[in-house]
């Protein structure tokens, strides 16, 4: 079975959730407490959603430099599988994992509904089971979700193809509309929409569940277990 | 004459700052040693159009009564600087 | 160090004398004061004056209401906790139970709006899990003055993040509420707010301090000087001098607060503690006095142990102190390392503060010093009871005898419905409820939007719906109806989702209780709530009671606010409120007499609020709900959404609406030119009689639903059919046809709040 | 020596900048006239220990650099006072 590590700061709050849109893709989830050292090797890192320290200063600033952190930075930059979902996608960008910064809505508010997206890379460990161009409905909830970068790292994402989900109706003026991006390598994804409230049939669409399925595909296909390439995986080659 | 406004906006004396707490205790963990009573507020910059430095802080002060600050919870401080 | 009992009380050294002006500055009548000096035999010292206004103001010992919320049906084979703890607990299937609670901000959010709620939203978390219930889903109740005023889209930008920033940074999802906005409100916001939680039975845990010798200690966030006399302030008309009296802002800090969840939870799962109560009005003087009158002990405080945020606070200060996201926890003095252990993990702080005492005494150390010594069992329930005269003033009687003057001009049909659903307190609230995450902890399965929240309670099959309720209009024409009028939409709210209304949690917002047509209304209003509830079986497990809302420019309507929990055996069988399917048909529940009196109609397009309210008939508005759920567990219904303010026209509008602003509405074709025997359209469309819904349902249930409503003898005709995407709302009466783009209705109901809420609007000093 | 510092973190110019505009907008409508360029970040407040003000502006630059300011999207000044 695959396992899985869900990092909890304090303040997150989709943690729960997290896992049990991972147990029912048939992936072992354990939760990881920010004061840990250490990952017990696991496939698939998650960052999950919530108010890591209350999202106090920037969401996302504080949390990056919980002791967790350097483990995750350890097993990313060796090409382990990182996913950050919303707080998480914001820990990831803060920590340099990603490139950009998810800044204050356009509209000033918090900002809670349904969006449809567009699945623009389904080659990423946590899309491989959508259809390249699918679209889906996933909801956002955030105060923060605006996705910011130079103008040049935004040429260089669409270029690459580092753009991984796509808002079909902007809801808060992210650049060129991303809602979720990868590294290069695509083992590191960020998404401000929460899968996880979308993966159970019973409650709601269940579309969600397949970025959780996509992961056990991916090892399945080998995709993570491919000799990792650390290439452009630090920190500076994004900030700068 | 054209005057550089910079406004801070904090939480008043007293007050909860649980945002200030947490940056404070961020801090200690990041090594920063001797550091001490912070706080988290708001900047606003601004230009405005005055006949003078004086009135140039006038006229920002009244943008804090009205506006910008919110006097149940925030202080604030002005400083005006002329533009070339 | 232990104190003898014996020690004279003495007052600190910067204390001031007790004079009457300062009994008064402390909301202590001379009557009260007397029986204060009797019970202590003595002349109380300055910090004991300060413990006793704060337990004796309204806001705590419910002095004025008390006679009348024992007139409240509380009992019921669900009931596992009423009235009397933090929050109410009801019992579901497979040793399951659900605790919740409402509970008003509002004196504070009109001070400070945005701090206000939040905190209000905090305060109410404690309520609940406090209980050993993990909180679930919020709700929120909100009244505002009218949007056209700069302070009153100030108040209302700052209540809604408020509301929102706290919830959405503990994770616990917002399910539903209600706005509306009346003149009355202006200067006198009301923010109320409800927490649902679960927890299994057995791990209930009662706030009931025992055990001699144990100790009191304080977890979570330190003490300041915030809110001090908050009790007392809120138990007071808004004046200037109660301005000059503002206690200090209280500020709330979510981020402890969620940590502050999960370790009171952690605390009360791993048996290490005795009783936990949280902080809330009057700080550690209320949480540990009721504690102590709770387990029938006494207690003693070492206030000069309490970890503080600024230095050199008084006994006083450090009593009366409403610092949020604190908690008390009674626990066996061995069992503290443990204790601090499970809060260290969450990263807070647990310190003895105090321990239980075997005289039944309320004693207060600082510093080696007796401060404080009550009798602790006056101190909670030896504070004088009113009976205040109750008279129903005649302005208020010949309102609603009134009907509107034969000038007022009657607005076409195709527009009234325009302009009813552009008036802010009927419009979609959508701008409100975005700002609130309805979709953390992954189990919402209606979020706002529908008739109820419905919540999925996770590793079950079933789900619990919840609403709160109250037209303050109805209330203000005719308390008594109006007070069965609030219960029973709620239950129509709740079994048109296919719930069963379990019980009741109520905050009862009124004006100034001395006076005899303000106590008329509460008594009324509660007698109304109290036969629906007895109706229903809905008991009431809890609530809030806040008066003295007014102030020099008025008193608000009466709003006693309904919280209502309902059980949905399998979350299968939720119903939706709007059409989802072309081609099924519209069937109206319920019988239409076109009773405009009281009516959003008369109000918002006449001018005119007046007119008794319509009628309640309990025993209908419970044959419509046993049709609603009976109907949704058969897999009839394929929605359902009940007639409230704007009657059947608004209904049949917000069921064609969709789900989110990006999709399309569907269409009706409607035919009441038989319906209601002809009725004039005015009366038919916008009339508000209760106990009626609109359902759609596929045509081969039909035969099925009709037998259904017969076998209960609720009225049911079929109207029409539900159209295509794109297509019209038309309506057809007896006198003319009417049609509507119900995407052009959608939209206009969407943007009637936003474009009253400029971003600017919600800018901190634009009302002040 | 203990010094009180005072930053102020401003979102970079070019990037868009709502809350700014929205302030800006405010302003306007409140009648205050020749108000422009208006810009909303945050202010930090705290006091360090330090043996000069030009070492006390050095850990503050530090502090932003790790901590306060997202290079990113934001820049900061900061400005150094001693406390008597
Ligand atoms: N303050 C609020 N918070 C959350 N949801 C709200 C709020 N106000 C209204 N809503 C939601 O908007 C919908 C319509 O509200 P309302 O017009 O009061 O409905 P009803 O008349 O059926 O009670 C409901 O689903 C309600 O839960
Ligand atoms: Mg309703």
């Amino acid at each position: 079975m695959m396992r899985a590590a869900v990092i909890t700061f304090p303040g997150s709050n989709c943690e729960h959730d997290t896992v049990r849109a991972l147990t029912q893709a048939g992936i072992h989830a354990e939760l990881v407490w920010h004061r840990e050292t250490s990952l017990q090797a696991p496939d698939v890192v998650l960052l999950p959603g919530g108010f890591s320290y209350g999202d106090y200063l920037r969401s996302g600033a504080i949390a990056r430099f919980s002791p967790i952190m350097e483990a995750v930075r350890t097993h990313a930059l060796a090409g382990g599988a990182v996913i950050g979902i919303c707080n998480g996608f914001q820990v990831l960008c803060e920590a340099g994992l990603l490139p950009g910064a998810l800044t204050k809505n356009a509209g000033l508010l918090f900002t809670s509904r349904t969006v449809r997206v567009t699945i623009e890379r389904s080659d990423t460990i946590c899309t491989v089971d959508f259809e390249q161009g699918a679209r889906l409905s996933l909801p956002i909830a955030n105060g923060e979700g605006r996705f910011v970068a130079d103008e040049q790292t935004l040429d260089q994402l669409e270029a690459e193809g580092h753009v991984v989900l796509r808002y079909a109706e902007n809801p808060n003026g992210s650049a060129r509309g991303i809602a979720g991006i990868c590294n290069p390598q695509g083992t590191i994804v960020g998404m401000m929409p929460h899968p996880e409230r979308a993966a159970n049939a019973r409650l709601n669409s269940g579309e969600g569940g397949r970025f959780f399925s996509s992961i056990v595909t991916s090892f399945h296909s080998q995709m993570l277990t491919s000799p990792p390439n650390t290439s452009g995986l630090n920190r500076d080659s994004y900030v700068e | 004459m054209k005057y550089r406004v910079h406004v801070r906006i904090l939480p008043r004396p007293g007050l909860l700052d649980p945002q200030g707490q947490a940056v404070e205790h961020a801090l200690a963990t990041l090594a920063f040693a001797n550091v001490g009573n912070v706080h988290v507020g708001k900047a606003v910059d601004l230009d405005v159009v005055a006949t003078s430095e004086a009135e140039a802080a006038k006229h920002a002060r009244a943008m804090c009564d009205k506006l910008l600050a919110n006097p149940v919870i925030e202080d604030y401080a002005v400083q005006v600087e002329p533009i070339s | 160090m232990t104190l003898t009992p014996s020690l004279t009380v003495q007052p600190g050294p910067p204390e001031p004398a007790i004079t009457d002006a300062l009994v008064r500055e402390h909301n202590l009548t001379e009557d009260e004061y007397r029986r204060i000096r009797s019970i202590l035999g003595r002349t109380p010292t300055y910090t004991e004056l300060g413990i006793f206004s704060a337990l004796w103001s309204e806001h705590c010992s419910y002095k004025h209401s008390k006679p009348i919320l024992r007139t409240f049906p509380t009992t019921g084979r669900q009931v596992i906790q009423g009235p009397g703890e933090n929050a109410g607990v009801l019992r579901l299937p497979n040793g399951w139970a659900v605790a919740f609670k409402i509970e008003s901000h509002n004196h504070p959010s009109a001070v400070e709006p945005y701090q206000g709620a939040a905190t209000g939203v905090g305060g109410i978390l404690r309520d609940v899990f406090t209980m050993g219930a993990r909180p679930i889903a919020l709700l929120n109740s909100l009244r505002l003055g009218p949007l056209t005023e700069p302070r009153n889209r100030y108040l209302f930008g700052g209540i809604v993040r408020g509301v929102g920033d706290y919830g959405n940074c503990v994770g616990v999802p917002t399910l539903g509420g209600e706005v509306a906005f009346a003149p009355g409100y202006s200067g006198n916001p009301l923010v109320n707010a409800m927490c649902v939680g679960i927890l299994r039975e057995e791990d209930l845990i009662r706030a009931r301090a025992e055990g001699i010798g144990n100790v009191l200690l304080a977890v979570g966030a330190r003490t300041g000087r915030d809110g001090i006399h908050g009790a007392s302030f809120a138990s007071e008309e808004l004046s200037e001098q109660s301005e000059a009296r503002r206690p200090q802002v209280q500020v709330g800090d979510p981020f402890t607060g969620k940590l502050l969840l999960e370790a009171s939870l952690a605390l009360i799962q791993s048996g290490e503690i005795v009783a936990i109560q949280d902080m809330g009005a009057a700080g550690l003087t209320s949480s540990s006095a009721e504690m102590a009158a709770r387990g029938g002990v006494g207690v003693q405080l070492n206030t000069d142990k309490v970890p503080v945020r600024e230095e050199g606070m008084s006994p006083y200060e450090i009593l009366l102190s409403e610092s949020q996201e604190r908690m008390l926890v009674v626990a066996e003095p061995e069992r503290i390392p443990a204790i601090e252990a499970i809060c260290a993990r969450w990263e807070l702080s647990a310190t003895a503060v105090g321990h239980v005492t075997d005289d039944g005494d309320f004693r207060v150390c600082h510093d080696g010093q007796l401060v404080a010594s009550i009798p602790g069992r006056d101190l909670v329930d030896e504070c004088p009871i009113y009976y205040p005269a109750a008279e129903e003033s005649t302005q208020a009687r010949s309102r609603r005898e009134a009907s509107p003057p034969p000038s007022a001009t009657m607005p076409g049909t195709q527009s009234a419905l325009e302009q009813l659903l552009d008036v802010p307190s009927l419009a979609s609230k959508r701008w409100v409820y975005e700002q609130y995450d309805s979709t953390v902890q992954a189990g919402t399965v209606i979020g706002p939007g529908g008739d109820a929240g419905v919540v999925h309670v996770p590793d079950t099959p079933f789900g619990l719906a919840m609403t709160v309720d109250c037209n303050s209009r109805y209330v203000a024409l005719d308390p008594y109806e109006g007070g069965k009028a609030a219960v029973a939409e709620a239950a129509r709210n709740i079994a048109c989702t296919g719930a069963t209304p379990l019980g009741i949690t109520d905050c009862l917002n009124f004006g100034n209780p001395e006076k005899p047509d303000v106590f008329f209304q509460f008594r009324e209003a509660c007698r109304g709530i109290a036969d629906a509830c007895r109706t229903f079986d809905t008991p009431v497990t809890g609530g809030n009671v806040s008066f003295y809302n007014e102030n020099p420019g008025g008193a608000i309507d009466p709003t006693p606010v309904v919280g209502m929990v309902g059980l949905l055996h399998s979350i299968e069988h939720h119903t939706p409120s709007r059409f989802i399917t072309p081609g099924h048909r519209v069937l109206v529940l319920g019988s239409t007499d076109g009773h405009l009196g009281g009516s959003a109609y008369w109000a918002h397009l006449l001018g005119f609020v007046g007119g008794p309210p319509p009628p309640v008939d309990l025993e209908a508005e419970r044959k419509l709900q046993q049709v609603l759920i009976t109907g949704a567990e058969k897999g009839l219904l394929a929605s359902a959404h009940d007639c409230a303010e704007g009657g059947l026209a608004v209904t049949l509008a917000e069921a064609c609406f969709p789900a989110t602003p990006e999709d399309r509405s569907l269409g009706a074709a409607v035919d009441l030119s038989d319906y209601a025997r002809g009725l004039d359209p005015t009366p038919l469309l916008f009339g508000e009689d209760q106990a009626r819904a609109v359902v759609s349902v596929a045509p081969q249930h039909v035969p099925a639903f009709g037998r259904l409503a017969a076998e209960h003898g609720v009225p049911l005709v079929d109207v029409g059919e539900v159209t295509v995407a794109g297509s019209l709302l038309s309506i057809l009466t007896s006198k003319e046809r009417t049609a509507w783009d119900p995407s052009h209705l959608s939209s206009i109901a969407d943007r009637s709040i936003p474009r009253r809420m400029t971003p600017r609007a919600t800018q901190p000093g634009e009302g002040q």
